[in-house]
């Protein structure tokens, strides 16, 4: 079933038990990102600290694909340089607009290309961004404080 | 417990033949948020444009003509199904430019009826889609005026309770919902609207999901303006409709300035034509008015009561069929009274938007998220539901489907 | 002196095989008021209904993706054809109401580049159509602002000789038709933008007579803002384009309050999505967007350049034409240089109804009255003129009929 | 041709030579009206005496149709008395949104009945009613007087 793309088994299992869940005290930044049509909603806190991702953590409601990626992006960026975070996020978005045409580079991607079949259900897409738009609204953010 | 023949309706449907996801046969359940359409209606707005086609009201020839007709019968037509006068109804673009329109018509002018200042209250519901709260909230934040509400009881009716404080000397503006989108809710608007009218109120009905799916009567009723849209009544999309009571049309401003509204014009200033021409500038949405014609004439042909018995044999059916499945929990009436065929519920440990997904793999289209009606989610706790609605094209089989699909939701997600 | 293969154009019109008034053939010369649609439009938007048709934007069902796709899909375009950015596109009802869009939105603000106070100034012409023109008498009305005009030379042109008192420090909004409905002048619209935007004030281009008729490049006028409809360019009723630059729309104040435009909404206040979404409240009208998209791709098949050509060629040889009848006034450039194909007159002795309607009896369609430009018409003495306007499927037999049928009248009437 | 039922010989005279039309200085009531879809005007003056019309002018531009039924009609209520004048305008009325299925009662309408073909084009209708319309609002502003 077509489906069984778009629910890979690990997204489940991200969406169960989801990482880095559950706001940290410290951090550089909070922001918090909804998603209109559906009212999904996220609340992301970012620690920087000498251009590296000392820690992500993140709260919200959501789908299971918007968990799921929520939570593989946080874990991905964790310890990450900044740029290198940044280029994480530009081959996802480009991952997500595929249209179903790329299976996603797991060398960087890691278990986010479980996600390049939401890149098939337009609707969809946006749940998979939204995690990862907060998280770089709030590198914006720290940059320009 | 009365159904209509739902294979001789569907067959005039094209949608019905199309293949979904999966070679599944189309299980529509999504009408609340927009209805599909007969041939008739399709029929109608080809039969326009190849035809009659021409600007209205403004031309000596022939077309011109005939476009007048068929705009003007289509007035007629929708004057005569809710029970008004043919020069009091409106055609707007949707029932969200026909509330704004009331709105903006409240702040174009400082006298009279329409006249709303700081100290002032407008009166809505915590059930009303964002269209009948947005522009009273902007409304209020234009004049000073404060808004104030109904609140929503547990079980999803209308909170009456405290109806002596919310209405008042000092309320101008009753807006509110006629069935909820969301809990399918009918509200008691009869009583509401005697209570508005003896404080001198104006009561706006949003009737968008009754006007579809009941016969609606403006003289019974006693509401002072409804608004409706053609798409969830089988009509096309881009046509909307406001009624309003002659005498109030007469006094109100106007809200989209242009051609063929006016009396007069210099370069100064501009004198008004009489209701409905003041509030349709420009060349108007003649198809769609002519298709909403056509839509309404089906819809009379099938009968509002016979509809409205199918729809009520739909919901028990499925209010039945529904509270079988553990883990689901309807948001709304749990019975049929005073109720329409909108049904909103949510499953444990699955996001709406996944019980959609998962749903559409069998063909079935439900609507998921805040249905345009965020505060209400709150009220219940949710960030959203999935909904299912119902229409004449619907039957038990439909709701079969449903509660099938649900089941293998729950099974596909392990809960 | 190129010409459009007219017979092939016409036989994608079904319009043209219906036989009007004696028999006669369609000679149809009313396209500034609304042009007839081919084929491809009307399949595009059955095919919406019968085939994707649901709400968009807000469904996770397949029918809904569709919807979306085929929507936005459409509003690309769009973008494409008048070389704007995709989210700079917003569909509105029509012209008449995307000129209000802007309108309305300098009222529900105080703030940055959409403030607008006494001692303000909003620039536009005489040659106006009401909607171009009323809207902004009502906005100067509402905020204290003052409105100014170009006056019109005997010759139907713009007089700017006044432009450097016209265009001053106070000139907050200047907006301007790119090409008159009366006259067919067309307006030097970079050279005017080019002030304005010294000044620092917003330019507004009603483009409802350029678009359809030769290629308009936002990025090449330098305007601000631009207005067109649908049914004017072999597109449905009911749909318009307000295009906008991307940085003035983030900045600019929502119109039509209501579902999908919001970001989040609470019983007392609501927050805005991103531009186009702001300003499309509601479900649109959809299939009118799909429609237009596919008018576009049929005017993009024959090519805009061509059909320019095409009635340039019509144009001239309706000048030379029509000056040939004794007692026939053209009101309007005489040449037919920065000159669409809009041509408007006077007949000595005979009042422009009474032309409309001999013609009529030859089955040629013209518009009579004032065009919705009441003030050009008191400035050139007249209550009315007679007015044809040509398209890409007329062709020089429909001129030498106008000009045979204005003939037969002045016979018939006896002047 | 259909035309002729529209404009029969009496209109085109009416036309060329309109009855009543400058306007008195001796007046009870003034009004102007205008047709906005096509920009036609009419100024009337009403000079109402003992319940009686004596005398009612008119000024204004407009299409044969409309200066032809003003025509007829300033003649026809002249010296009428005022519900007499206001029989006439009904039965006229009814005349114009018969559709073509009236002839029109000659003994009542005189002239008028010449105009029995304009409500066979809808879009005529309001042209022929235009000062009939303005006769019936300056009758009853002079009698609110
Ligand atoms: C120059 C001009 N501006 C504005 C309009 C208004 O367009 P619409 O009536 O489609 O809103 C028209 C057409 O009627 C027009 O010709
Ligand atoms: C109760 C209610 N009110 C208002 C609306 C707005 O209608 P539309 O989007 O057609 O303007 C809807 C539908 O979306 C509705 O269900």
């Amino acid at each position: 079933m077509e489906l069984d793309s778009l629910y890979q088994e690990v997204i489940l299992d991200h969406y169960k038990h989801p990482l880095h869940k559950g706001l940290s005290s410290q951090m550089s930044v909070q922001v918090h990102h909804v998603n209109p049509s559906c009212g999904d909603e996220i609340t992301l806190n970012l620690l920087l600290d000498g251009g590296v991702v000392q820690d992500v953590t993140w709260d919200g409601v959501g789908c299971s694909i918007s968990q799921a990626s929520s939570s593989i992006m946080s874990d991905l960026v964790h310890g990450k340089r900044v740029e290198e975070a940044l280029t994480i996020l530009e081959s996802f978005s480009e991952l997500m607009a595929s249209k179903g045409s790329q299976q996603g580079d797991e060398a960087v991607l890691e278990d986010a290309v479980a996600l390049a079949g939401v890149s098939k259900f337009p609707a969809r897409v946006k749940c998979a961004l939204l995690g990862w738009m907060a998280f770089k609204d709030a590198v914006l953010q720290a940059e320009s404080k | 417990m009365s159904l209509l023949d739902v294979a001789a309706i569907k067959a005039d449907f094209p949608i019905f033949a199309k293949k979904m996801r999966n070679e599944a046969r189309l299980v529509y359940l999504d009408s609340g948020a927009t209805s599909q359409k007969p041939e008739q209606v399709l029929a109608a707005e080809r039969s326009f444009y190849s035809e009659h086609n021409a600007a209205v009201h403004r031309g000596s020839h022939l077309l011109a003509e005939e476009a007048s007709l068929a705009y003007e019968g289509a007035r007629e037509i929708v004057a005569r199904f809710i029970n008004g006068q043919v020069d009091e109804v409106v055609f707007t673009k949707s029932a969200t430019e026909s509330i704004n329109l009331i709105a903006y018509s409240f702040s174009n002018t400082n006298k009279g009826s329409f006249a709303l200042t700081a100290g002032d209250e407008i009166l809505v519901s915590e059930m009303e889609h964002h269209a009948n709260l947005i522009p009273w909230q902007q409304l209020a934040r234009r004049t000073g005026a404060t808004l104030k509400w109904f609140g929503t009881t547990s079980d999803g009716r209308l909170d009456l309770s405290a109806i002596d404080d919310l209405i008042s000397e000092r309320t101008k503006i009753v807006a509110i919902t006629h069935q909820s989108n969301v809990l399918g809710t009918i509200n008691p608007i009869a009583e509401i609207a005697h209570r508005a009218h003896l404080v001198g109120a104006i009561v706006v009905l949003d009737a968008c999901q009754s006007v579809p799916h009941f016969a609606v009567d403006v003289a019974d009723l006693g509401v002072d303006f409804i608004a409706f849209s053609g798409h969830k009544m089988l009509g096309p999309t881009g046509i909307g409709v406001l009624w309003g009571r002659a005498a109030l049309l007469a006094e109100m401003e106007p809200f989209l300035y242009g051609g063929s509204m006016i009396e007069s014009v210099t370069m100064e200033s501009a004198t008004w034509a009489p209701a409905p021409r003041k509030f349709e500038a420009g060349v108007p949405n003649m198809a769609q008015a002519v298709g909403l014609g056509a839509a309404i004439t089906y819809l009379e042909k099938i009968g509002m009561r016979e509809i409205h018995e199918h729809e009520s044999t739909l919901t028990a059916y499925a209010l039945a069929g529904l509270s079988t499945i553990k883990g689901l929990q309807i948001i709304g009436p749990l019975d049929a009274i005073d109720r329409g065929g909108v049904i909103s519920f949510a499953i444990d440990e699955i996001h709406p938007h996944d019980v959609g997904q998962v749903l559409d793999q069998y063909g079935i289209a439900v609507r998921t998220g805040h249905h345009c009606a965020w505060p209400l989610m709150r009220k219940f706790g949710v960030s959203g539901t999935t909904r299912a609605s119902f229409y004449l094209y619907n039957d038990l089989s439909d709701i079969d489907a449903l509660v099938d699909g649900i089941t293998a939701t729950q099974k596909y997600f392990k809960v």
